[in-house]
């Protein structure tokens, strides 16, 4: 279908937009809201398929490409694109919108259709964001995912849900302002607001400081990077099910999206000049998170301060200036959109059945309901890095990554004392899953709940799935990204997986022998652009 | 002694300055509408005075449509003015206080 | 894709199989699940352990016909880490080492498979249990037959996994679900270490990788293995931390006694005969490092043998039989280590081969106890099953009798080599020696004391448990037998030279090590003086064999430690059986301080936990959550500045007063101001 | 000069049709209104629809084409002019609607309303279209005069009467300040007309030091108007004395109105006075839309916050003014880069106002729908659950807030996007900061109304006011506001041709 697949992007992204608006003015009634939210998601699952098989891995360059001028004179446009970094996040979203939606079923009773309709809107947004190849459409899209996400967790939330929206809200306003004056600042340089044209400027080095950090701070509030990151637990504890489900699976991945995207390309001086603190903050990220998580009394937030520690290291991949470590960090994003998504989940779950989230509560589910203790503890696995599962080949390449990393100062110590995050994470991690099904079943409530149901079956599987395929077969993505990631990294200048300390001498001798595809891990200056 | 542009302007700055005190020191409505045609007045002064220096009668035109819109002013503050006291039984400005943060 | 150069090597798609089956066998019962009949269920799991058992004897005499320079059959799956530079791939490779190993794990593993059905015949997880049980083989073996240290990585944390579920088998106790936690988190300290260690590896062999070899393949970094030299030590050390975790070695050893909490096979399968001796595989495995690194290698033998004498003299005291077995663990463990440590890889693994035969006995044997005594362990309510329990008690004396190293037993030959190791090598010395010496002496004492407890004098236990006691079912027999055999003939395979054998077990590791002294050789050349001496210490390991410099005094030794043991073992006999001068003695001590500290294992557990844990989340609770988190960021900082606003707002708000003379006032003043300001500029 | 030259109204008929129209018609509503004795009076708005209509089509009967002085250089119609009348008119519309509705609710005859509204419109075009102080002085007054009734008219109303007394004692006192600078002015050009003063300016002819103080009084009574802090105290006591449709009109179409001949006033003085005025003018903005955004933070009163936020708005809206006169553009409009950046400033300035009317017209719509005979929808806390009582009525607030607060795919956004990008090309980037804080800020007090509208419990005494004429109406302004906020270039490329054809 040409009409369909010559603007496939416009297609995906505003196929859940078209439900959305259905689901607000026509579909009303509860059963047809539900059921017409997930045709949707599914739908637009299989368009976004036609991407993942249609996706030529080779060049990296952005693909499907769309254009249309919009304001001044085409200087701003509708310019979409995708290369293999978005391919990756957009699969990840089409793939879990409709596990959402469904897990929504029961949770959600009231005001169903505007749910949906939210739940839809935000689909379009967040894969808008990825697609954007303008500066202000990107904006544009960037803060139009506030509106939904702020609804959600305000209007479907908990008791301190009003707190957490405006909280959430605020905090990314404030990152996303200053971005909004360094895009302007930027457009006059670049005399349009085309990403492409942005890229070929040639920036003094403090004009480079000054809007990375505006840039940056927009990125690090989103990741969340400590000491940015008070906004996630809040939200995620008030949110419900299906918005913590999104906003760990993928919205928190906007932002080390956004710095792999712009902010690391955009001023390469200003990351070389940045990287080590940044990498500092987020090795602190890492064992903060996972410190903080090992105290908390409910699941929820234990899983929310767990985020911070994960996507502490997603963050120090990408700052290890690596190829290694970048594509690390892509991976990592999956893995962490797959595992934390997939325990958001199932702490849902139990919180449908119990309403309740606090460890103390429970203790020896194992007994009543041993699919899902299976599966939450197979997703529990996954999050702390076991072998064959998803996280230990991000976590991996991380670190050996920042390990390896000949930019990045003390590149050695950040690797080890992120390590020691894995550690932690094991123990925040088993400690949480033997106070909550091993043991006695002491507590009265916990007789007799039932099992996992068929749908929750069908929810959860698909990301269990997942994390084994992920865990086993990572050319699956990295194939993919390899071209991309090392067009993005391309101004930066980085050279291959040269080992530390062999500095820029040592550049050559691996690209003499490296055969194909190998090559492109040594950029000179002359291949930028 | 002949009377020069600055006396004029110095006479205008006096009445002003004294419809603009008056304004902010009285707080019988009735008088502080008069402060406000004292500082119009001067005002016409001022036109009077460059009319003829600049020997144009712009400045005389616009001495007129004052008087008119002045007139026009007081009328309508008097006519809610009387609004208010109906209700108020006052004219001190000072009362008028139910609009306040 | 094959990475290149296993073009060189025999492809033997085999091996492959030999670790699926028992994924398979566990993917059968862990889907079934109940659904699967006892019996099914059962006959699934022994299937698969047995298939790939026989397939590993395939494989070996396989590589056995190869000649003894090319030993070396691999199997390259498919890619799985492949990004730039760095290329780790899914595949397998036997070699005389791994085959060992290999024999040893599906063997022993099925024989504790069949004990299984019986032992856990009553069971109502019989087959979640069987699926951990497969799913352990499966690991194990990725561990054992992995082609690159990833590999045997994945292995490595799968084994700890199984470990862990297997502990917390039985997880309605939270005793044992806690242990298997505990198990978990310890290894994971460890394979802190390991990984580091691995990135080390990996950042200094990358740039030295020539097109399409697999960053972290055995045989590559052998190859590549002179250009380790400068960083070799800090490896070894890195390495070694993870195999003080798995092989439960100071300062990690803590979790293994508490890991008795499983069901008693798996004590044997998992926390004796196979997976805790990872770590010497895998010290053995990176041998080609190892001999690069003489102060690494010093360090993994102080190690070895601290534990090795701490955990003998912890085992005198103990009251509950796995746990005495436990500690014996450790400190046979320790021996093992040690051997490493000297350079004595051949020894090491050779004692992990008796060790597993004999441990693996006494284990089921105490199981087949436990069983008849109905669940009860503590020793002090044994007694005098001997008689009720004929096999159960022959058995056990031929694995107590091997353990202590009497001769012509398995555990003679396996010891006595590495006593030998630690007096002869240039890493060991009369010292040594004499600590190797006193645990095996303690190691017949204590284990004699087991054995005089549990099997001789009368039973203490109460009247209905007395009642019950029976020998148990051929299933769990049968099993004791084999082992028994194994235990009694399994080490004359490595009869030594000084007996007039010729040590076909070292002969056969041979090359493996023996390419390690290469590396080393190479390295002295590379790396220069420093080295020398771990590349000597290295040749003096690999090749001792054809050195008959000291056959007399070998012979003298031999025969002292034999002397020795069998002393411990009267000692044993003498004081827990009848009331003699010495037996009292003995007793006078168990009233005082150095027994208590014994007994209480050197409070070693109570020093972590008040020193690390409780600090660790008292600090992370107060400081870090409700200090940094809620007080400073969001309290002082978001909250803080939202609040000033807000302040300001308010008082601005107080000047709208409703009063239009006040408003007037500021008009003014504000025209006031633009006024002054234009007169300044004009 | 020679002022006696007999204006000749032939041949300017038609330039001159729309006020006309606007004004006639104003005095007839007034005759009908004497003349029928009904005692219902729907008659009223739809004619007053009728006249706007009417001046509308006048309106486009002669687009295109010159800006042509008219009356002897009183005025000066062209693009600008229309473009404002068309707005102004579009306020009257919407005003019409909702006073009409309200009214009618609430059972309270005001006759005189639908004529005053007509007339301070016309006095706004008059405004927009002036050349002259004299004309400036008379469009201000006509306007003022008749918003002050409007405001305080209300009978039997003691809010309203005392917001109208307020708002008229000090209007009157800022008039004394703006014919005292026009005075100066007049005495340093020696004519009244802009060509005049641009004349003496350009020739540096006279005291300018009187040019620039007659001009900065001027500015004030402008400000004044536009209510830049401090002369903006007025501001919230009447927008919350006044009725709400009133408050809507004020906010809009007065704003407009002073903004027009403000810009224009400014573009006139700016070749010599850019410099001295430039940091002070800067200096109010800052202050105005931080002081509006802070107080705004403090309120329980939806009028009030609006009120307080149309402050703010007017401090965003003479940042654009301060780009417009900023030394960026050179102080000589000839400069190509200063022309641009003039162009882009006023463009946006002019974008803004149309936008900036759009979204609080919804608003001031909204509340006034909801309100009651008991009195109207003002208090925030029985906003709450309005989702559920009034879905549609709370969905257009909904929308009207995100664009006020500035959130894309809004026209709010937009607007500040071109306000702002024109502020950085001038390279005042430090102001451009200050502003989007000051947005941020306005974020928290915009999104109150969200919180309480969607995501508090309905209350017993929530307000349940149910206008669906108005509610439409505003339905369709959010509509605008949303398609504007999508595809904005068409009026923004408007915006620009107009303001190229003001000033240069």
């Amino acid at each position: 279908m040409p009409f369909i697949t010559d603007h496939i992007l416009s297609w995906v992204t505003f196929l859940p937009l078209a439900g959305a608006v259905l689901l607000w003015t026509v579909v009303r009634r509860e059963g047809p809201a539900r059921w017409l939210a997930l045709g949707v998601a599914l739908a637009d699952f299989v368009l976004s398929l036609h991407l993942w098989f249609h996706f030529d891995a080779a060049s990296g360059v952005d693909q499907f490409v769309e254009h249309a001028a919009w304001l001044a004179d085409g200087r701003i446009a509708y310019r979409m694109g995708m290369d293999g970094i978005s391919l990756m996040l957009v699969m990840l979203t089409t793939f879990l919108g409709p596990l959402v939606i469904l897990s929504t079923w029961r949770a959600i009773t009231e005001r169903v259709a505007e749910f949906m309709g939210f739940l839809l809107l935000l689909q379009a947004a967040m894969l808008g964001t990825f697609f954007a190849r303008d500066m202000l459409l990107f904006y544009v899209f960037w803060e139009a995912m506030l509106i939904p996400m702020y609804f959600i967790i305000g209007v479907w939330g908990g008791q301190r849900r009003l707190y957490a929206a405006v909280k959430f809200f605020i905090f990314t306003m404030v990152g996303s302002v200053f971005m909004l004056v360094g895009i302007l600042w930027l457009y006059f340089q670049a005399g349009s607001m085309d990403l492409a044209a942005f890229l070929s400027l040639h920036l003094p080095r403090a004009a480079q400081l000054w809007l990375f950090a505006a840039f940056f701070l927009a990125f690090a509030i989103k990741v969340p990077l400590w000491p940015l990151h008070t906004w996630l637990p809040d939200a995620h504890v008030e949110a419900p099910t299906a918005g913590s489900v999104i906003l760990a699976g993928v919205l928190l991945k906007m932002g080390t999206y956004g710095m792999l995207r712009f902010a690391m390309p955009l001023f390469p001086e200003a990351v070389t000049a940045f990287a080590p603190a940044v990498s500092v903050l987020a090795v602190i990220g890492i064992i903060y998170g996972a410190l903080v998580a090992l105290v908390q009394p409910d699941v929820k937030k234990l899983v929310a301060y767990s985020s911070v520690s994960h996507l502490g290291f997603a963050v120090l991949g990408l700052f290890s200036l690596t190829p290694l470590g970048v594509a690390g960090s892509l991976y990592q994003m999956l893995a962490h959109g797959l595992s934390t998504g997939a325990l958001f989940l199932l702490v849902g779950v139990i919180y449908e059945r119990r309403h309740t989230r606090e460890i103390a509560e429970f203790g020896g589910l194992a007994h009543g309901m041993p699919r899902y203790a299976t599966l939450f503890l197979v997703t529990t696995l996954a999050s702390i890095g076991l072998p064959g599962l998803a996280g230990f080949v991000a976590e991996f390449m991380i670190l050996f990554g920042t390990f390896n990393s000949g930019t990045l100062a003390h590149g050695r110590l950040l690797a080890v004392l992120a390590a020691t995050g894995v550690v932690l994470g094991a123990i925040y991690m088993l400690w949480m899953y033997q106070r909550v099904f091993l043991g006695r079943r002491d507590n009265p409530k916990n007789e007799g709940l039932a099992d996992l149901n068929g749908r929750e079956l069908v929810v959860i599987l698909p990301l269990v799935l997942f994390m084994f395929w992920l865990g086993v077969r990572p050319g699956l993505v990295l194939d993919r990204v390899e071209a991309s990631i090392a067009r993005v990294l391309a101004p930066l200048g980085v050279e291959g997986a040269a080992p530390a300390g062999h500095g820029h001498g040592a550049l050559e001798a691996p690209a003499a022998d490296l055969p194909a595809g190998q090559g492109q891990f040594v950029f000179r200056n002359a291949e930028m652009r | 002694m002949t009377v020069t542009l600055n006396h004029c302007l110095g006479l205008a700055a006096v009445i002003f300055v004294t419809g603009m005190a008056g304004f902010i020191v009285r707080r019988n409505a009735i008088v502080m509408l008069m402060c406000i045609e004292l500082m119009l007045s001067a005002v016409n002064i001022v036109f009077a005075a460059f009319a003829r220096q600049h020997a144009d009668a712009g400045g005389h035109v616009f001495v007129l449509m004052n008087f008119a819109v002045a007139a026009a002013e007081a009328a309508i503050g008097l006519a809610i003015l009387v609004e208010i006291y109906r209700r108020r039984r006052t004219v001190d400005v000072d009362e008028l206080k139910t609009l306040m943060e | 894709m094959h990475s290149p150069e296993t073009q060189t090597v025999v492809q033997e798609s085999l091996l492959r199989w030999i670790v699926l089956l028992p994924l398979l066998g566990a993917a059968i019962n862990g889907l079934l699940n109940r659904r699967l009949p006892r019996a099914a269920a059962g006959a699934v799991a022994c299937g698969a352990v047995g298939l790939s058992f026989v397939l590993s004897v395939v494989a070996f005499l396989r590589l056995a016909a190869l000649p003894a320079g090319e030993r070396l059959l691999a199997d390259i799956v498919a890619p799985w880490l492949g990004y730039g530079p760095l290329r780790v791939d899914i595949g397998f490779a036997l070699d005389p080492l791994s085959a060992v190993m290999a024999l040893v794990v599906t063997g022993v593993g099925l024989l504790i498979h069949i004990y299984s059905l019986g032992y856990m015949s009553h069971d109502k997880g019989f087959q979640r249990f069987f699926t951990y049980l497969n799913l352990f083989i499966f690991s194990m073996m990725t561990l054992v037959l992995g082609e690159n240290l990833l590999m045997l990585f994945v292995g490595w944390e799968g084994v700890g996994l199984c470990s862990y579920l297997l502990i917390s088998f039985w997880f309605n106790e939270e005793a044992n679900a806690a242990a298997g936690k505990k198990a978990f988190i310890v290894n994971r300290v460890g394979d802190f270490g390991f990984l580091i260690g691995t990135f080390l590896l990996g950042v200094t062999l990358l740039p030295h990788l020539e097109p399409g070899e697999g960053l972290f393949s055995f045989r590559v970094m052998q190859h590549h293995a002179h250009v380790l030299a400068p960083v070799a030590t800090v490896i070894g050390l890195l390495l070694f931390v993870g195999a003080t975790g798995k092989s439960a070695q100071i300062p990690l050893y803590i979790w293994l006694p508490d890991a008795m909490a499983g069901p008693t096979p798996v004590s044997a399968l998992i926390h004796a005969a196979t997976m805790v001796t990872a770590g010497v595989y895998m010290i053995a495995r990176m041998n080609f490092v190892y001999v690069l690194a003489p102060t690494a290698m010093e360090v993994v033998t102080i190690v070895g043998a601290a534990t090795a004498v701490l955990a003998a003299t912890i085992a005198t005291t103990q009251n509950d039989i796995k746990r005495v077995l436990a500690y014996s663990t450790v400190s046979q463990l320790g021996y093992m280590v040690m051997a490493c440590g000297l350079g004595a890889f051949a020894a090491g693994i050779f004692h992990v081969m008796t060790h597993a035969f004999f441990k693996a006995l006494l284990f089921l044997g105490s199981g087949s106890v436990i069983h008849a005594m109905s669940g009860e362990q503590d020793m002090r309510v044994m007694g005098g099953l001997a008689k009720k329990l004929p096999i159960t008690f022959w058995t056990f004396l031929a694995g107590t009798f091997a353990i202590a190293g009497v001769f012509p037993l398995a555990g003679f030959f396996s010891k006595d080599e590495i006593l030998w190791k630690a007096f002869s090598s240039d890493g060991g010395g009369v010292a040594l020696w004499l600590v190797a010496f006193l645990v095996a002496g303690l190691t017949a004492f204590y284990m004699m004391r087991l054995v005089v407890l549990t099997f001789h004098g009368t039973n203490r236990a109460s009247q209905e448990v007395r009642h019950h006691i029976h020998e148990s079912p051929l299933s769990m027999t049968l099993p004791l037998v084999v082992l028994a055999v194994l235990s009694v003939a399994g080490g004359w395979i490595g009869w030594p030279a000084f007996l007039g054998g010729s040590n076909h077990f070292e002969h056969w590791l041979a090359p493996v090590f023996a390419d390690g002294g290469h590396g080393a050789a190479a390295a002295a050349h590379h790396g220069g003086e420093a080295l020398a001496h771990g590349a000597a210490a290295a040749h003096g390991a690999a090749d001792h064999a054809g050195d008959h410099g000291h056959v007399a005094l070998e012979r003298g030794l031999a025969a002292a430690s034999l002397a020795w043991g069998l002393l411990g073992l009267s000692l044993g006999y003498l004081v827990y059986s009848r009331r003699t001068k010495v037996a009292d003695t003995m007793r006078g001590l168990a009233g005082g301080w150095p027994y208590r500290i014994l007994l209480n294992k050197y409070y070693v557990d109570e020093a972590y936990d008040g020193a690390i844990i409780r600090p660790g989340f008292r600090f992370s609770r107060t400081v870090l959550w409700k200090g940094v988190d809620a007080g400073v960021i969001d309290g002082l900082l978001v909250n803080g500045s939202a609040l000033v606003v807000a302040v300001i707002g308010s008082l601005l708000r107080l000047l709208q007063n409703g009063l239009v003379r006040f408003y007037a006032w500021s008009f003014t003043v504000g025209v006031a101001v633009f006024v002054v300001y234009l007169s300044l500029k004009g | 000069m020679n002022g006696f030259v007999a204006p000749s109204v032939g041949g300017q008929l038609d330039v001159l049709l729309p006020y006309l129209v606007v004004a006639v018609g104003g005095l007839a509503i007034m005759l009908v209104d004497a003349l029928v004795r009904t005692r219902r009076r729907d008659h009223l708005p739809f004619l007053t629809l009728l006249v706007l209509l009417g001046s509308v089509l006048a309106q486009l009967a002669r687009s295109g084409g010159e800006e042509r002085e008219i009356l002897a250089g009183m005025m000066t119609v062209g693009d600008y002019a229309r473009y404002f009348n068309l707005l102004f008119a579009g306020c009257g519309v919407l005003t019409t609607v909702f006073a009409g509705a309200v009214l009618e609710r609430d059972g309270r005859g005001r006759p005189e309303f639908y004529p005053l509204l007509l007339f301070s419109i016309l006095g706004m075009m008059v405004l927009a279209a002036a050349s002259d102080l004299l004309t400036v002085f008379l469009g201000i007054e006509t306007m003022s005069l008749a918003v002050y009734v409007l405001a305080g008219g209300v009978r039997g109303d003691v809010r309203s009467s005392e917001a109208g007394f307020k708002y008229l004692l000090l209007g009157g006192f800022a008039s004394a300040f703006l014919l005292m600078g026009m005075a100066l002015l007049y005495g340093f050009a020696g004519g009244t007309a802009f060509s005049d003063i641009a004349g003496a300016l350009a020739a540096r002819e006279g005291d300018l030091g009187l040019a620039m103080l007659g001009g900065g009084l001027v500015l004030v009574g402008f400000a004044f108007k536009v209510a830049i802090v401090p002369f903006h105290m007025w501001t919230p006591d009447v927008y919350d004395g006044a009725p709400a449709y009133v408050t809507g009109f004020m906010a809009t179409a007065v704003k407009a109105a002073g903004f027009a001949i403000l810009v224009r006033f400014a573009w006139l003085m700016q070749p010599q006075l850019a410099f001295v005025w430039y940091p002070v003018l800067a200096g109010l903005a800052v202050v105005t839309m931080t002081v509006g955004n802070l107080v705004a933070l403090a309120q329980s009163s939806v009028k009030r916050l609006l009120a307080w936020s149309s402050i703010a708005h007017a401090g965003y809206l003479m940042l654009g003014v301060v780009t417009l006169i900023s030394p960026a553009t050179g102080g000589s409009a000839q400069m190509v880069l200063g022309r641009e950046v003039g162009e882009s400033a006023g463009s946006a300035l002019l974008f803004y106002l149309l936008a900036y009317s759009l979204m609080n017209l919804a608003a001031f719509g909204i509340v006034a729908s909801l309100g009651s005979r008991e009195g109207e929808a003002d208090d925030i806390e029985r906003y709450a659950g309005l989702s559920r009582r009034r879905p549609v009525a709370a969905a257009v607030l909904a929308v009207a807030m995100l664009s006020l607060a500035g959130i894309p795919p809004l026209v709010g956004f937009m607007s500040k996007f071109y306000l702002f990008s024109a502020v950085v090309r001038a390279g005042l980037v430090p102001l451009a900061v200050i502003g989007v804080i000051n947005s941020l800020i306005s974020v928290y007090y915009y999104l109150r109304l969200l919180v309480v509208m969607y995501m508090k419990k309905p209350e017993a005494d929530g307000y349940a006011g149910h206008e669906p004429l108005a509610v439409g109406a505003a339905a369709v302004l959010a509509g605008l506001v949303l398609l504007l906020g999508v595809v904005p270039d068409g009026v923004h490329r408007a915006a620009l041709v107009v303001f190229r054809q003001m000033s240069f």
